[in-house]
């Protein structure tokens, strides 16, 4: 697959040109966030009733998977990707540990375990609205990327579970007995999980086997792509703005550490990605990897195996997650890489 | 007969139908995709979509005697993971 | 006033709906998409796809003398096809 | 205790909910999605991508001397948008 | 944009052909409307259950609204484009003034008002369904019908809400403090309203800073489009035939006014394009958008803000007014224009 | 329509490479559906939530139906298409007899012919999994297939309900009376019949009058196709699995049943379509009706009709139906035709 030129308008020059950046930024699935973040701040009744969001959250989770598995046979799975695929597992398990030690200043072991999980794990619109940015910019990135996304998961989760037996409080009698079972289920059975790495393999089968299927498929994987992530977005806009109230009540703290943490494990990121030398797309995603917190199969873990913790915590900061590592990252995009 | 209203999180769905069948009841109806508030916060629908879920609403009509049983084997599990349950009388149609 | 829950398959929901209507009630409210386990088995809603459908939850506050008519038409129905009445008191707001 | 259950246009839900709120009850839970008829006519969700709405279905468990102030707020609520609102007895299981 | 020659099929001369009309008129989308109507008038259990009817109406709204706004970033805001919006406005202030005093003679103030406001403002559906019936016959229209289009809900339900308070009866206690503020935020931040008006700037954004963006939703908002108006005019069959039950009690007043007036709005409206010098296309356009009834976000504010009145007759009146206004709508479109 | 050359990966000899044939079955549609029954032998909570499987069986209907009409416009309604069309209802006339004879030994006469009627009747998902599996593999086959899968539902429905009124018990009193009204409303207006006859309308008249529009409507039922299909294999997997629990409960001989009557339905349809000398693509398709049982219409006509009758046995009996018939098309698929 050839590499094309990272896009002159972006990478020229040090004299960085920040209203190109806003207008790289001014695209349609950020947009229509914004426009569901306005829709609730103005008092509007616009809705997108359940199960609507997860039809499209299921598709996103299938077409990446399955994407990333075609490029994943293609590229194969060689010395940088391991490595990269190793890198990136190594901070799911390590940005859990210094983030709970960080939390447990105000926050009991419950609370501070489940939020440490959710910022191991990742987001992945996050990860594929900067991947329809990088191909907005012609920047090249690989589709083990998507293997490494796929690998993030379950890790946070068990790490943070191991917190909550190790550092936390002794728990109340109940559940007690089903416990290990569940966790590993939740860590790697959620459906978001197995939905994303199922896709990633049957993607690699229809690569190897299939080519013409694979084909067939990118209408619907490829094509459709765009448009769907910007209706998801519309709702993710309306959600993040209804939980922004939660975010503010659970105080300052909080608020301080959904800002700083990303920021300090993009900067993390970005230097292990310095470190591999991987090259522009690809190091950019890493720093997503790295930055943003998970709130779609991690909450649903948490739920289930914390139950003491409090969601709308580890919730509404995983939902803020994205906007100081997206700043970092709108950043580095301008490095001469 | 009794009839028995249980309001709780959907990811517990699973124990609390088991302990139902366990205690011998004949049936129960389940009504998902309910939202709520209770002592432990609000619970809406809004991130459906990453598996968290919401509440569901379970009704059991059931012989009296089947109350105790029931009780024992849910209360843990509501006091745990939260949820409310409450009995009023009922009479088979 | 008397409450009536009624719990039966989506399916043949018109023929009591319409029994509700001839009984002489003057209102009813239908909950839909509701799954469940009784003596017949388990209803899941996981071949709503195919029109097979899954079961309605009816609730009517009626008074106390339309229930021997609502009984009358509704219990074949039910005892036909499947599903439970219930029935409980219930006072206005 | 005692438990309330509310029918009312889905349009009308904010307000109903924060008059719940108001008189101090501890928690409320809201089923979507539910049609019926009534003295105004007949709710469907046929119209739902309108953004019309179809009916709610509230459960209230309250402690009785909350039924007063509940009452009071709610009766005018109901009488002007329409809806019904019942009170049954139940005791925590 | 160029301006692709009327179809001679269609604009040839006096000799119109009926029956080259009624082939015109056998496109999918109207075929599925009626296959909707077949399928309640012979009692099929035929049921497209909610929410998959607010999916297709949300992508409709959000696809003609973006498209609009890219069309009019293009086209620019000339003066024949203003002109043109503020005859619709004024039309959507107009008409249900004069409906209203029609209505009065048999209905109440509250019933008169909420079904005068629905024919101020304008069905999108009808409208989409014009468009690509257009785009079939290659008749060239503008983008910024769509501004028209979306410009035309809020004074209806505004003036809807006037005609209550100024000549309506007197109302009951309960609501009447909140009134205002409901009345306002229903017109403007009606969810439907929002999002159409929304994905419009949306779109102008796009089309100004990320043409490329522009060009990756396509495969959504506009191949897509024809096929998903399909299934949802599918629902709106079923809707419709299921409502019309609804019209027939409401007695022959308003089976004549249903008929009646969308017949003369749709006259009215071709008299003022004419007037206005707009070509074919877009007089074509602005006659759908005078002579249809709302179904979509005037019933909702009117559900809320005139409870008194029975959604009943509203609703079924408005969704009856695209065929009496189509069929002077053909009529036209056989015009040597 | 040219008839492009059976691939010869496929048909090129005797010495047939069963790893060939495995490959050509990885194809994303059957990967997925895998991928579904996974998830619960695994114990995944991936679910896909009604009524998002209605969205995907109204689209896949709606699609296969339109695009059979367009192709039944173009080839015309000529001899073989007669012939074959009445064959295939021959075969949903008789197969519900002799199956009800045979079942009929250890089951009463309710739960024999309610799934008797299933298998008269056919699966439209396995029929459309076929179409795109003969699509990659290069092999023609007609529009006037769907024509007759669209035949087969309705007389196997009235042929069970026969069944009952001759050779099954007396019945109880309750619905007595209104029995025959709604048995040929669930045989001729059931929604799924209704809406797969009704899009073939739809198809037959725009490709007879409106060539542009049917263009329009191919990117919504044509590239999409594919990978709507692979969604929704995903959720039968799922639903396959969830009931595979059912069919171990039915005991031995609803398994034996369930495995050797869609093989013995396949070998009869395959002898016919030789007799008939359909072509190959046809053919194979031709044994897919004969041998598929029906999960979708007529499970929801007997729910109604037949309530005496166990629906956990016809439903888990049908989902099963698939597997062999599969294994011997796949087989025949070898041959040279
Ligand atoms: N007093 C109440 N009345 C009705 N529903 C309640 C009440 N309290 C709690 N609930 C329901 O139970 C759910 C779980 O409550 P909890 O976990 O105790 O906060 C809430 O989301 C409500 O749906
Ligand atoms: N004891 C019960 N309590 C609550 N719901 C019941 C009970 N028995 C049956 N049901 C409901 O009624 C439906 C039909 O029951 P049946 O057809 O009698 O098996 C079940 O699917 C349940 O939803
Ligand atoms: N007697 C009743 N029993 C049960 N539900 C009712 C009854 N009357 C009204 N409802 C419900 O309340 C809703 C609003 O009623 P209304 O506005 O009074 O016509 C109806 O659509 C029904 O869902
Ligand atoms: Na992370
Ligand atoms: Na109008
Ligand atoms: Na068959």
């Amino acid at each position: 697959m050839a590499n094309p030129p990272p896009s002159v308008k972006l990478c020229s020059s040090a004299a960085v040109d920040t209203s190109l950046i806003l207008q790289n930024l001014l695209t349609p699935p950020v947009l229509f966030f914004f426009l569901g973040v306005l829709a609730v701040l103005l008092g509007s009744d616009l809705e997108i009733p359940a199960p609507l969001p997860k039809l499209f959250s299921l598709y996103l989770l299938l077409a990446i998977g399955f994407k990333g598995g075609l490029e994943l046979q293609h590229s194969g799975v060689g010395g940088p990707v391991l490595l990269t695929i190793t890198a990136a597992v190594l901070m799911s398990l390590l940005v859990p540990v210094y983030s709970f030690a960080l939390l447990r200043w105000k926050l009991d072991g419950f609370n501070a375990a489940a939020i440490a999980a959710t910022y191991g794990s990742i987001s992945a619109v996050t990860f594929i609205t900067a991947e329809s940015f990088l191909d907005t910019l012609g920047l090249h990135h690989d589709g083990f990327m998507v293997a490494a996304l796929a690998l993030m998961e379950s890790p946070a989760i068990i790490v943070g579970l191991l917190l909550v037996k190790l550092a936390g409080p002794a728990r109340a009698e109940a559940g007690q007995g089903m416990r290990w079972g569940a966790v590993l289920k939740e860590a790697l059975l959620n459906g978001s999980v197995f939905l994303l790495v199922g896709s990633l393999v049957v993607g690699v089968l229809t690569a190897a086997n299939n080519p013409q299927g694979a084909e067939k498929m990118l209408p619907f994987t490829d094509k459709l792509f765009y448009g769907a992530l910007s209706f998801f977005l519309l709702d993710m806009g309306i959600v993040a703005a209804q939980r922004l109230r939660d975010l503010r009540q659970a105080g300052t703290f909080l608020i301080a550490f959904s800002l700083g943490m990303p920021l300090f494990n993009a900067v993390l990121g970005s230097l292990i990605a310095r470190g591999l030398g991987l090259e522009a797309g690809n190091a950019l995603l890493f720093v997503v990897l790295c930055a943003s917190a998970s709130y779609i199969a991690v909450p649903a873990a948490m739920r289930m195996t914390v139950p003491e913790a409090n969601p709308s915590f580890y919730i509404s900061t995983a939902l803020a997650s994205p906007f100081p590592s997206t700043s970092w990252w709108v950043y580095l995009s301008t490095w001469p890489w | 007969m009794k009839r028995v209203d249980l309001i709780l999180s959907e990811r517990e769905l699973d124990p609390v139908l088991q302990a139902i069948d366990q205690a011998g009841c004949s049936g129960y109806t389940v009504m998902r995709h309910v939202t709520g508030r209770g002592p432990r916060g609000a619970v809406s629908d809004n991130m459906e979509f990453s598996g968290l879920g919401a509440n569901a609403h379970v009704i059991v009509f059931c012989a009296p005697e089947l109350l105790e049983p029931l009780r024992s084997s849910l209360r843990p599990l509501l006091s745990y993971y939260g949820g409310v349950g409450f009995v009023s009388d009922a009479e088979p149609l």
